[in-house]
């Protein structure tokens, strides 16, 4: 618990009788990617949009750097450091590629007094969106507007946009969902790459992704945490599996049944 | 991009040579019209640019010709820059009053709430004392532009007037062209484009959307003082939500998100009421209709204009 | 920064964009280009027509109109030995875009005379744009008292009344009945709030008082609350200030509430002319003051009132005798200066000395240009508003402020 | 202020605010249902009370006068749901302000073309054209307890329209997801027409109902349209629970302004509206 960047507990949400999520308790350490698996409807995303601000807790308690953020509106948990992605694409559909990530960049340097300078030459936050765009593959795209992507170019750009918030805790939402096996291939050496400097949580699908990348996995169910653990450990799980696939979960290894058809 | 700076130049020329070509009376006619495309400029910054729909803009227009009425002492000229000043400032301050209320609430809610905060404005001149009553109030003397004793145009004169109001349509142009380029102008279209995302990348956008707000009614304020000063009259019917109507009408004539288009609509605005009212005394019922057209039959509807918005702002800025 | 990959179309349509401002301004200047006329004296004489033809107020300005036209007609349509020419701008009671209306007359079609309005905050307006250009204006109808009073011009006349000169009237009537008590009501705006204030100043002086003054939002008509309160209060007599619908259902709503059995309203011509017919019998017996009424058996307003039908197929109102007066004022003055509208001078001095057989009597003008006239009391029986008696002869308001 | 009088001005704002619900009724709904501002609903309001003065004219009975102009104002509001309102659905808010404001426009000039600008009065029908006697100075005209009494009557049927029928099942439905309701074979578009008819329908309804106490004048629309906006954003957009609670309480309000403080009576209601929505943006009854 000790040097967990962001920590919850009994972190839950109720929409009328459902509980999306039921008193999770959760950590992410600076250095480790944390994966979140479960079937569709576990409450996933919820989590993420707790976690983010974008819907308030019904009960438990959020810490981030040792102070309580439960109550704290998106934008503030943004600027002292937690950056998300979106399954639902969410980007700025009439700007183009560089735009997005200079508007994310511009987010830490506002200077919203400054309304005599182009914000075009203040160099930081341009060169800033255009290492988040590179990051994400992106370079050439620059000057493409967002809605003419692809759209798996447009998932890079919500990953880039993140990037380029200079965050310290990274909150994906399914990066890969929708990509092609190169571009995804892509994404999760980006993943390798930037996590020794980033506490991320990456809720996804695609198992040989997740095992790839990730140093802690927790498997949630119907809103609960089912198992928590070292790869290794979820993948032996027989809860887990018994759980993920159904009761007759043969001895089979969970990767290769499990693998995103 | 050369041939529209080109555009640029020879319309800024016209209007420039305008009042030595044209008799006083349309001199003074398209002086009223450019304080509308003032008017129009600032409602632009909510509605096109910050996707902030507001049906109350004439309130700080009149709060701005009103600030001229009431500052203006009874017996001798007011003095411009101090009662500019003021006008600009008192009106900023009475939308960032309002804004507080109105920028918590989004889409029909903002355009209902609007519409009826300027209605509170309208009776406050129009029933109270302070407002001075319904048949609004007629200054003696129009303001002196002295700098340091000496006089620098007499604003009795229309063609003085003119080229003042031509330089404060130039200077809002300017001043907002150069706001929207700024980071606070490029957040303002990132709320418009998607409010949603710009508060999770970390963007204060209650504030944001404040800060336009106020800014738009200084602006708005502005205009207002100019329309005052013109005639050296204000009455509470500059406050009417017929007048947040038409500024509004403006924008979709000229086309919304575009400076340009904000001072387009102006002038075909007064043209096309010029010219329907100068066919038949029915005219409103041409103008109705040629609003109901315009809504159904513009190419698919706004959004052909919104498409040049989008496009516009990817190019270079300068395109602008 | 290179070009982004779509060529935006955005340019070609800016470029016809920026045509259109061009040519919106040469559209506006060639529309309506004045002729300039050089010849002095065989010319017309133009004048401007500056009333509503639009809105609320639409009957009141054609009823202007046609009278007006009908005295300029009957003197041989023409003007001191002039042919005369209309220029005729609808100001849609709408006060914001008085100064434009007024100079499209003034300036653009130069006319020798604005006629004009109903709507007192545009008359106010068109009294601004007169004295800063020095125009000739003829007030047929707006009873703002400023326009006589503080604001009065040697150039500015008035051939309706002043607001606050119906309410003296009134005021004084009521105090010669030994009314004692008395309650007031009318709408926030100015022309309530001066009539108000001449029934007050005149009534208080005739040892009544004005027990309680009630107003409500212009131009809301729910009274009901205020009904009850008068009901409550129990005063001697209602003096109440409405005009158009406003009049129509306060007269109904006050018979309604059953309070004509017991306490007396009585108002200017207003709350009862031009709305009888949809008032019914519950403006029956109203008494009311006003220059003009129905039932005035003088040679001129028989001869004016069957000219009137004969050319427009309807009764003439108040309204058009303040067109009619306005045209009669103007072809003394003209006579005066025999056409030449150059000697401003001699023909403001006539028309200010003017003294006018008009269909309500004898009218002339005070130092403010406000008529002296007669205000008869009215009785409301049946459809008309029949003069019953003279509430004051030869009526002047004092010209509170004007230094003319 | 002694009680009794209290009694008669709480009976006054109440019955205002009745009215003020009648009129709000088919604004909230055409939103609340389709997602439409209306503008000219004042104007269908001026239509109804127009319709009613000619009618009544013409049938010599306010009555069948009434019945007549509902008919004539569904009719007007099918032609123009068909010609105008069935492209606003997928537009956005500014256009549809746009499109109603030129209507508004467009039937005031044809009000004076067709009908002219003069003043005209309804005649109160005889059996309702009495006033009880509240005290010795004040009777109250049961023509007005009528009208409350119609209003409460057409709260309880628009409450019982829309949550117990089926036509109201598929009305909600089809607010909340057009596209979905469409799938389900059901013909939404028909739907919607109807709403919009009778939205227009009431408008109009409150027009003619109205008629005998508030006469027929030009511009009359207007005045009644900004007090309907008040209303509909207090009580919460397509509300019509909300728009009801919202209409008592401006008709209060507005009853005790103009009495307790008259220097501010225009500004109470605004006031008033501020105050509500300092506390709940959306309005009292946000349908979510």
């Amino acid at each position: 618990m000790s040097d967990a960047i962001l920590a919850t507990t009994d972190l839950s949400r109720r929409f009328g009788g459902l509980m999306a999520v039921a008193s999770v308790a959760i950590e992410l350490h600076r250095g480790k990617l944390h994966a979140v698996l479960g079937p569709n409807g576990a409450g996933k995303t919820t989590l993420i949009n707790l976690l983010s601000g974008d819907l308030p807790s019904s009960r438990g308690s959020i810490r981030y750097k040792g102070d309580d953020i439960t109550r704290l509106s998106p934008d503030r948990r943004s600027r002292i450091g937690i950056g998300r992605s979106y399954q639902k694409t969410n980007i700025f559909q009439a700007f183009t590629a560089f735009e997005n990530c200079r508007l994310a960049a511009q987010s830490r340097a506002p200077r919203p007094l400054a309304i005599a300078t182009d914000a075009l030459r203040h160099t930081p936050v341009c060169d800033a969106a255009r290492k988040a765009l590179a990051a994400a593959g992106l370079a050439e795209r620059g000057e493409w507007i967002a809605s003419t992507l692809s759209h798996g170019e447009q998932r890079q750009l919500e990953i880039a946009m993140v990037l380029a918030t200079a965050p310290e805790v990274l909150l994906l939402d399914e990066p890969l969902a929708g990509m092609g096996a190169e571009e995804a291939r892509r994404m999760v050496e980006l993943l390798k790459k930037i996590t020794p400097e980033h506490a991320i949580l990456l809720v996804e699908h695609d198992m040989d992704a997740v095992f790839a990348v990730a140093d802690v996995i927790t498997v949630m169910v119907n809103g609960q945490v089912l198992e928590s653990g070292e790869p290794a450990q979820i993948r032996a799980s027989p809860a887990v599996r018994a759980a993920y696939l159904g009761e007759d979960a043969g001895a089979g290894d969970l990767t290769e049944r499990g693998s995103r058809a | 991009m050369k041939r529209s700076k080109i555009a640029l130049l020879i319309a800024l020329a016209l209007l420039a040579l305008f009042p030595l070509v044209g008799a006083t009376f349309y001199t003074e006619l398209v002086t009223k019209v450019m304080i509308l495309a003032i008017f129009a400029l600032s409602l632009d910054l909510l509605v096109g640019y910050t996707g902030l729909v507001s049906f109350g803009h004439a309130a700080y227009f009149g709060v701005g010709a009103y600030a001229l009425a009431l500052l203006a002492p009874k017996y001798e000229a007011a003095n411009l820059w101090l009662t500019l000043g003021a006008a600009i400032g008192i009106a900023g301050l009475a939308a960032l009053l309002v804004g507080m209320f109105v920028v918590r609430v989004k889409g029909i809610y903002f355009i209902m709430v609007t519409l009826a905060f300027a209605q509170m404005f309208y009776f406050v001149f129009h029933d109270t004392k302070f407002g001075r009553g319904s048949d609004g109030i007629s200054m003696n003397f129009k303001p002196e532009a002295t700098i340091g004793g000496v006089n620098l145009f007499d604003l009795g004169n229309p063609t003085h007037v003119y080229y003042l109001v031509l330089v404060a349509l130039l200077a809002v142009f300017l001043f907002l062209r150069a706001l929207l380029r700024s980071p606070f102008g490029r957040a303002l279209q990132g709320i418009r484009s998607n409010e949603h995302r710009m508060r999770s990348l970390g963007y204060p956008v209650y504030r944001y959307k404040l800060a336009s707000f106020a800014i738009a009614g200084a602006l708005a304020g502005f205009a207002g003082y100019l329309s005052a000063m013109q005639f050296g009259f204000a009455n509470p019917e500059l406050l009417s939500w017929h007048q947040s109507g038409n500024v509004l009408l403006m924008l979709i004539l000229g086309g919304i998100g575009s400076l340009y288009g904000a001072v387009i609509g102006a002038f075909a605005f007064v043209a096309l009421q010029e010219l329907y009212s100068y066919v038949t005394t029915h005219w409103q019922l041409l103008l109705g209709a040629t609003i109901i057209a315009l809504v159904i039959f513009l190419p698919g509807g706004l959004a052909s204009v919104m498409g040049r918005f989008k496009r516009t702002l990817v190019g270079e800025p300068e395109d602008e | 920064m290179t070009t982004s990959r779509q060529q935006p179309p955005s340019r070609r349509a800016r470029m016809n964009a920026l045509a259109a401002v061009a040519a919106a301004l040469v559209a506006m200047a060639g529309l309506t280009l004045p002729i300039d006329s050089a010849l002095a004296q065989q010319q017309k004489v133009k004048i401007g027509l500056m009333l509503p033809y639009t809105g609320t107020y639409a009957a009141l300005g054609n009823a202007i109109t046609n009278a007006f036209k009908l005295a300029i007609e009957e003197n041989g349509g023409k003007l001191g030995g002039r042919d005369v020419e209309y220029f005729v701008v609808d100001d849609e009671s709408d006060p914001a875009k008085a100064p434009d209306n007024a100079n499209k007359l003034i300036k653009r079609d130069q006319v020798d005379v604005l006629v004009g309005t109903v709507h007192s905050g545009v008359a106010l307006a068109m009294a601004k744009i007169a004295r800063d250009t020095n125009t000739l204006l003829i007030i047929p109808n707006a009873g703002a008292d400023e326009i006589t009073g503080p604001l009065c011009a040697a150039n500015i006349f008035r051939t309706s009344f002043s607001n606050s000169q119906l309410g003296i009237a009134m005021g004084k009537v009521m105090a010669e009945q030994k009314k004692k008590t008395a309650v007031t009501i009318t709408w926030k705006y100015a022309a309530g709030e001066e009539s108000i204030g001449g029934f007050k100043e005149s009534f208080e002086a005739g040892g009544g008082k004005v027990v309680k003054e009630l107003y409500l939002p212009f131009p809301q008509v729910e009274f009901q609350p205020l009904l009850t309160e008068i009901a409550g209060l129990k005063p001697d007599v209602v003096y109440a200030f409405f005009a158009g619908g406003g009049a129509v259902k306060f007269v109904k709503d006050y018979a309604a509430a059953g309070l004509n059995k017991t306490i007396p309203l009585v108002g200017p011509g207003f709350l009862t002319d031009g709305t009888l017919e949809a008032q019914g019998d519950s403006a029956q017996g109203l008494l009311t003051t006003l220059h003009y009424g129905d039932g005035l058996n003088n040679p001129k307003n028989n001869a004016f009132r069957a000219a009137y039908i004969k050319a427009y197929k309807t009764e003439p109102d108040v309204y058009a005798v303040g067109g009619y007066d306005a045209a009669q004022l103007l072809i003394v003055g003209m006579n005066a200066v025999k056409g030449d509208t150059s000697k401003r001078a001699e023909l403001v001095k006539a028309m200010a000395a003017a003294k006018i057989d008009s269909p309500r009597g004898s009218l002339a003008l005070n130092v403010g240009h406000n008529p002296i006239h007669d205000i008869y009391l009215r009785k409301v029986e049946g459809k008309e508003n029949k003069v019953v008696g003279v509430a004051v002869k030869n009526l002047t308001d004092p010209p509170k402020g004007c230094k003319l | 202020m002694d009680f009794y009088s209290f009694l008669i001005q709480l009976l006054n704002g109440l019955q205002y605010g009745l009215l003020l619900f009648l009129v709000a009724s088919g604004l909230t709904l055409i939103f609340g249902i389709m997602g439409i501002i209306n503008l000219a609903h004042g104007s269908f309001y001026m239509v109804g009370a127009y319709m009613a003065f000619s009618l009544s004219v013409l049938t010599g009975n306010l009555f069948v006068a009434i019945v007549l102009g509902i008919v004539l104002s569904v009719a007007l509001g099918v032609v123009l749901e068909w010609v105008l309102f069935s492209h606003l659905y997928k537009r956005d808010h500014l256009e549809q302000v746009l499109l109603t404001y030129g209507l508004i426009l467009v039937f005031e000039e044809l009000r004076s073309l067709i009908v002219g600008n003069d003043v005209h009065g309804v005649a109160v029908p005889a059996i309702f054209n009495w006033s009880i006697p509240l005290t010795e100075t004040l009777s109250y005209p049961v023509y007005r307890l009528f009208m409350s009494a119609v209003c409460v009557l057409l709260a309880v049927a628009l409450y019982l329209l829309i949550a117990k029928t089926r036509l109201g099942m598929m009305i909600r439905a089809g607010s909340s997801n057009r596209e979905m309701v469409q799938s389900l074979g059901l013909n939404i578009n028909l739907v919607y027409r109807l709403v919009f008819a009778l939205g227009v329908a009431l408008a109009a309804f409150a027009g003619m109902l109205a008629a005998p106490v508030s006469s027929v004048y030009p511009g009359m629309g207007t005045g009644v349209l900004i007090i309907c906006f008040v209303v509909v954003v207090i009580g919460g957009i397509g509300s019509v629970w909300g728009a009801l609670v919202a209409a008592l309480l401006i008709g209060l309000a507005d009853t005790f302004g103009k009495v307790l403080i008259p220097e501010a009576a225009g500004v109470t209601v605004y006031l008033v509206m501020a105050a509500v929505l300092l506390w709940r943006p959306e309005g009292l009854f946000r349908r979510v």
